[in-house]
């Protein structure tokens, strides 16, 4: 059984809602990565992104954005991140997903990248400039299934009703919206309109419904937890890595993510 | 493959998020449905004709022919357009699209400055607000197109991030797309991204295919055996090209930024890269072997972009296409020959058109005919021509008004 | 009153020394032969199509119209002809009249540099050697246009005496002129100077009228009720009067420099002068009660000119014309004014009859009509406008552009 | 009888080419112009062109345009110019000539100028830029005959045998030759043709010829004796003037004049 499910299982039983981070590969540091990831599972993350490093990151904001700029200039190839996910799956038992644009996938190749996810120890993938509509040509839906890969959908508010039936279609393990119509990032308020996207959401997903961006605190996730099975928190980690000086990361990071999650 | 998804072969469609999904759906639906009403095409044709001064010169260079001692060249003089470039073609086009949208803003990326220019006129013409953006490095260095956009109306914003160049630029335009698509319509400015933009904006610029068709046919009986012009994006070239297609007897060269050398960094020259789907489309960028993006130069601002649309791509795969490339130092030589010997400044862009047609003709025969495609004029790359041929006296009057300013 | 003499009225004429005459003479002769001959009419017509770019726009200025409230207004877009204003036209027709008379070299005297531009492109186009003489002074606020012209292969000399302006470069041009008319034409770039220069250059140029008159029947189903142009010598407003005189019933305005104030030396305002007999021809002219030419100010390069075609003289005369001004500051705000509603940015020269323009339409009913001849594109303008309107990022880009050079 | 008549009888009788110099008024200033002219007469030229400066000297080269926006600059005016022709022709015995161009002579009004110019001893007008083909409606000629004053002609070695003819019908006194076709001013060598050109202008007219420009040491007067009946020295004197320290002036000139002259 793929570990998203069973985490999703785990999660409904304990009838919570689970918590989702992120962090950018090889930022600050390969081996940050690695510490980092590893302090998100001993706080209680349930499931960890490992986004890869591309230089057209058109769906990040410009936190993520700048985390990739920093991560290339110092060297970071996608091999690291096979890498780090190999290293992390053999440490952890909570889920890894790739977060990583088309290209990086294309580039690799499809298929070598669905095995190599695999074999890393990744349970699925998020990416989100490959729609359905490309599965034609691009077969990537159908590596990711070959590999036992959940494809992770992304949907914003902005999706249509055709957009949620389509992709309704082909998701798996569970869906990710954006709180916000934009781009990753902390903005003050979450969208008045947030219920009723979220609503509709589940009316064409029986998936469980992850609800990321925009999370900095315990108030805005307390926000999102009626509608949400899953929360994200994205850039948040990344200012507070910005933030810390590097001797006080660690703390700063675990103190963040124990008062988020109690 | 499904022609109405955007695909060439197996290049184009629409690799976008979810959240930009909806949008361009809307756009495309938009798309198709205005161009069968005969309304929208008679408004295009009426601001083409009167506001941007269609159709533009057919000028035949007797002697840059004579010089050559080869095949009839003949110049497409595209910098006669209102606002100096092709460009403006497709901003009437999309910008009376997003009129019948009801759309009230217009968003652009720009490079040089030209194609964001273009969209701070139309803007004004047809009433919309308009925002570009641009690289903070693009600004640095094109300062006076800035300020004509400013003149326009337009608000320009600098795009921080990245090299802060043309793709960085991109990136900005299209989150502002996304976060605002219910009230703006992104005017790409080029046959590059997402369905519906490399068809749509290949349309509207195939006027200039027209145009050359009755030209030339009116000049010399007979289309040409070959048109030749330069590609950033390519929507110079496709709206030269595509009305051509099927007539296998008219060569078609697209002309790509040969740089200062073939180091990667060192030019622009996309058809020598590699597959990859990047801003939204499938075609040939210059990326390492990881698909990152590579740092692209040209002596061009405009044609200093790292990817290329993807129905070139397709046409160059199949064949239908030559692709070229001509380097920094044969455009100078091209530009300062075609000014002196046609009395026509050529846009940098279009001055690498122009250095192919000079290594070409030569070697054909005097029966054979050129087109060449002058997308644009050069008025605008005087800072950059100044500082390539180091003249003393620009310099010194730049410090004499600025000494004036103080 | 004999006509071909080159006499309107009271005004006109060839005041010449003799060393001139007989160049005027032949000059003359030539013209009045080559305008009988069909395939010369011809081939100048195939220039204007083909190179030119003619016909250019004339575009229904909606928004303006609007904001105004009053008459509608049209432009005509002059600025889209090669090199972006009007004189390419009679630079046309001369040059190719003094191919006609076997002359090699072209020689022009320049102010702004735009009827400069025009000489050395059309040298390059048709083949001639080209000097252009332009005031010391003019050579060090216009460099740009210089630096344009040396691209197109003409020689640009300094005319280093007097107030080292316009006038003086004229005068240069005669000197040189006298000295090599044998192989040499003088292109005069305005409706001023001896006969047949009035005659010859307001005829090349009414071309500008016949498109007005087809293009707004083809808009209104009528002839406009106003028809508006700037003044410097009188070049396009006479292209675009002269086939409207027999229809009394379009007003024709000629608009002046108003500059900053009425004081001597701070406009252009040359109906305002006395008549004289200056460079060849009488007309007004800005001088002192000896006679000695004053000094001319305006912010529009093209219009600080002491002098007016003499023709516009009698037409003044006669009532046939009105003769208005207007001010720097109503220019600048002409000026951003139809940048921003109508995307187009003239010359400054231009800008004034907008100016005029905005000010009259208001007092229109909405059912009569206004043309604005737009004479020249702004693109030119930059470094007056960003020094007027004090663009610190302007002068910011112009730093670090000269930082790098160093 | 006009006075240029009378000194036309006695350069014929004398059996010699008479000389004629030229001074910008007010140049290098009006007490200056004064003492020169003077100084010519007593080194025994036969006649004197007073140039009134005006802005625009189309027909002069380099050298008298910097003289005239010289005296312009000075404030000179076109009333001095006829003070200074009264104060001279009361106190020399050679016929004084105005030169000016028509704008001058218009703006004054042209026959209260040739009224005033007759009033203040002028002999004769030469006006380089009136042409017969306006005396119509400028009637230039006709102020002239009115007021006794010669209308001196100005030809070139363009002037083709039309305009030769066209002007002999109206030219009195003497025909003022160019001797090169172009501006006023000191130039290396005699136009090779001059020969031809002055054979010519005498074939259409009977009167005396009057060559100029470029005439600047004895050599070059002597060149050109032989088909001259008068020689004019224009900007050879300027030079002279703007190569003088102030106190030499008048030496200098008389040298050159009395080197010239034998
Ligand atoms: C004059 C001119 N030509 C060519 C280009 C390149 O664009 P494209 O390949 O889309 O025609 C540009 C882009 O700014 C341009 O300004
Ligand atoms: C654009 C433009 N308009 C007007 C003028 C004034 O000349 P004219 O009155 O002869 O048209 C000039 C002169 O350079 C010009 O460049």
């Amino acid at each position: 059984m793929n570990l998203i499910d069973k985490q999703l299982i785990k999660i409904k039983n304990e009838n919570r809602t689970g918590l989702m981070t992120h962090v950018v590969v090889g930022f600050p540091s390969l081996d940050k990565t690695i510490s980092i990831v590893k302090n998100m599972v001993e706080a209680g993350v349930d499931f960890v992104e490992l986004q890869i490093p591309f230089s057209e990151p058109l769906a990040d904001g410009p936190t993520i954005m700048g985390a990739c700029e920093k991560a290339l200039k110092d060297g970071v190839k996608v091999k690291d991140a096979f890498d780090a996910a190999a290293i992390l799956s053999k440490n952890i038992n909570v889920p890894l997903l790739f977060m990583a644009y088309y290209n990086t996938v294309f580039k690799y190749g499809t298929e070598k990248f669905c095995a190599d996810a695999k074999k890393a120890g990744i349970s699925g993938l998020i990416v989100p400039d490959i729609p359905f509509e490309e599965e034609e040509n691009e077969h990537f839906i159908k590596f990711c299934k070959r590999e036992g890969l959940k494809n992770i959908r992304v949907m914003s508010p902005s999706s249509t009703t055709e957009r949620l039936k389509i992709n309704s279609k082909v998701a798996e393990g569970f869906i990710y919206c954006t709180a916000r119509q934009g781009i990753t990032g902390s903005s003050k308020e979450l969208d008045p309109e947030l219920k009723s996207y979220l609503t509709n959401v589940r009316r064409y997903f029986k998936i469980p419904v992850a609800v990321g961006f925009g999370i900095s605190n315990k108030e805005r996730l307390n926000q999102i937890k009626p509608f949400a099975d899953i929360a994200v928190i994205g850039s948040a980690i990344i200012d507070i890595i910005n933030d810390s000086l590097e001797t006080d990361l660690e703390n700063n990071l675990t103190s963040f993510l124990r008062a988020i999650i109690d | 493959m499904n022609k109405r998804k955007g695909h060439f072969g197996k290049f184009g469609g629409r690799f976008v998020p979810e959240m930009l999904f909806s949008a361009l759906d809307e756009l495309e639906e938009a798309y198709y449905d205005a161009i069968k009403d005969k309304l929208f095409q008679k408004e295009f044709k009426y601001y083409l004709k009167t506001f941007t001064g269609r159709p533009t010169a057919l000028t035949f260079a007797g002697n840059l022919t004579e010089k050559l001692g080869g095949a009839k060249i003949y110049l497409k003089n595209e910098g006669l357009n209102h606002t100096g470039a092709h460009k403006i073609t497709h901003c009437i086009g999309q910008a009376l699209l997003a009129k019948r949208m009801k759309k009230k803003r217009l968003i652009a990326e720009t490079g040089a400055g030209q194609h964001g220019l273009a969209t701070a006129t139309v803007s004004a013409k047809l009433g919309f607000s308009c925002t570009v953006y641009m690289g903070e490095k693009d600004i640095d260095r094109q300062r006076p197109n800035v300020f004509l956009m400013e003149q326009l109306g337009a608000e320009v914003i600098p795009a921080k991030f990245g090299n802060r160049t043309l793709k960085d630029a991109v990136n900005a335009a299209t989150k502002d797309y996304i976060e605002n698509f219910s009230t703006s319509h992104y005017l790409l400015g080029s046959v590059v991204g997402p369905h519906p933009y490399p068809v749509m904006n290949r349309n509207f610029q195939s006027v200039v295919g027209d145009e050359v068709k009755k030209q030339i046919m009116k000049a010399e009986g007979r289309l040409p055996d070959y048109i030749i012009a330069c590609v950033g994006g390519g929507s110079n070239a496709m709206g030269i090209f595509y009305k051509f297609l099927n007539n296998k007897n008219t060569k078609l060269i697209a002309v790509e930024a040969g740089g200062k050398s073939e180091k990667a960094g060192e030019h622009s020259m996309s058809f020598k890269g590699t597959v990859g789907v990047v801003e939204g489309y499938k075609s040939f960028f210059l990326q390492d072997e990881d698909g990152q993006i590579q740092d692209t130069y040209s002596i061009a601002a405009g044609m200093d972009y790292p990817g290329i649309g993807p129905e070139l791509s397709y046409l160059k795969d199949i064949g239908r296409i030559e692709a070229d490339a001509v380097s920094d130092e044969e455009v100078i030589d091209a530009f300062k020959l075609i000014c002196k010997t046609e009395g026509i400044i050529p846009a940098l862009e279009s001055a690498h058109a122009v250095a192919k047609a000079v290594k070409l003709a030569p070697q054909l025969k005097k029966n054979k005919i050129i087109v060449v495609n002058i997308s644009g004029r050069g008025d605008k790359d005087i800072f950059i021509l100044a500082d390539k041929l180091k003249d003393k006296n620009f310099f010194q009057f730049l410090k004499d008004y600025l000494n004036r300013e103080n």
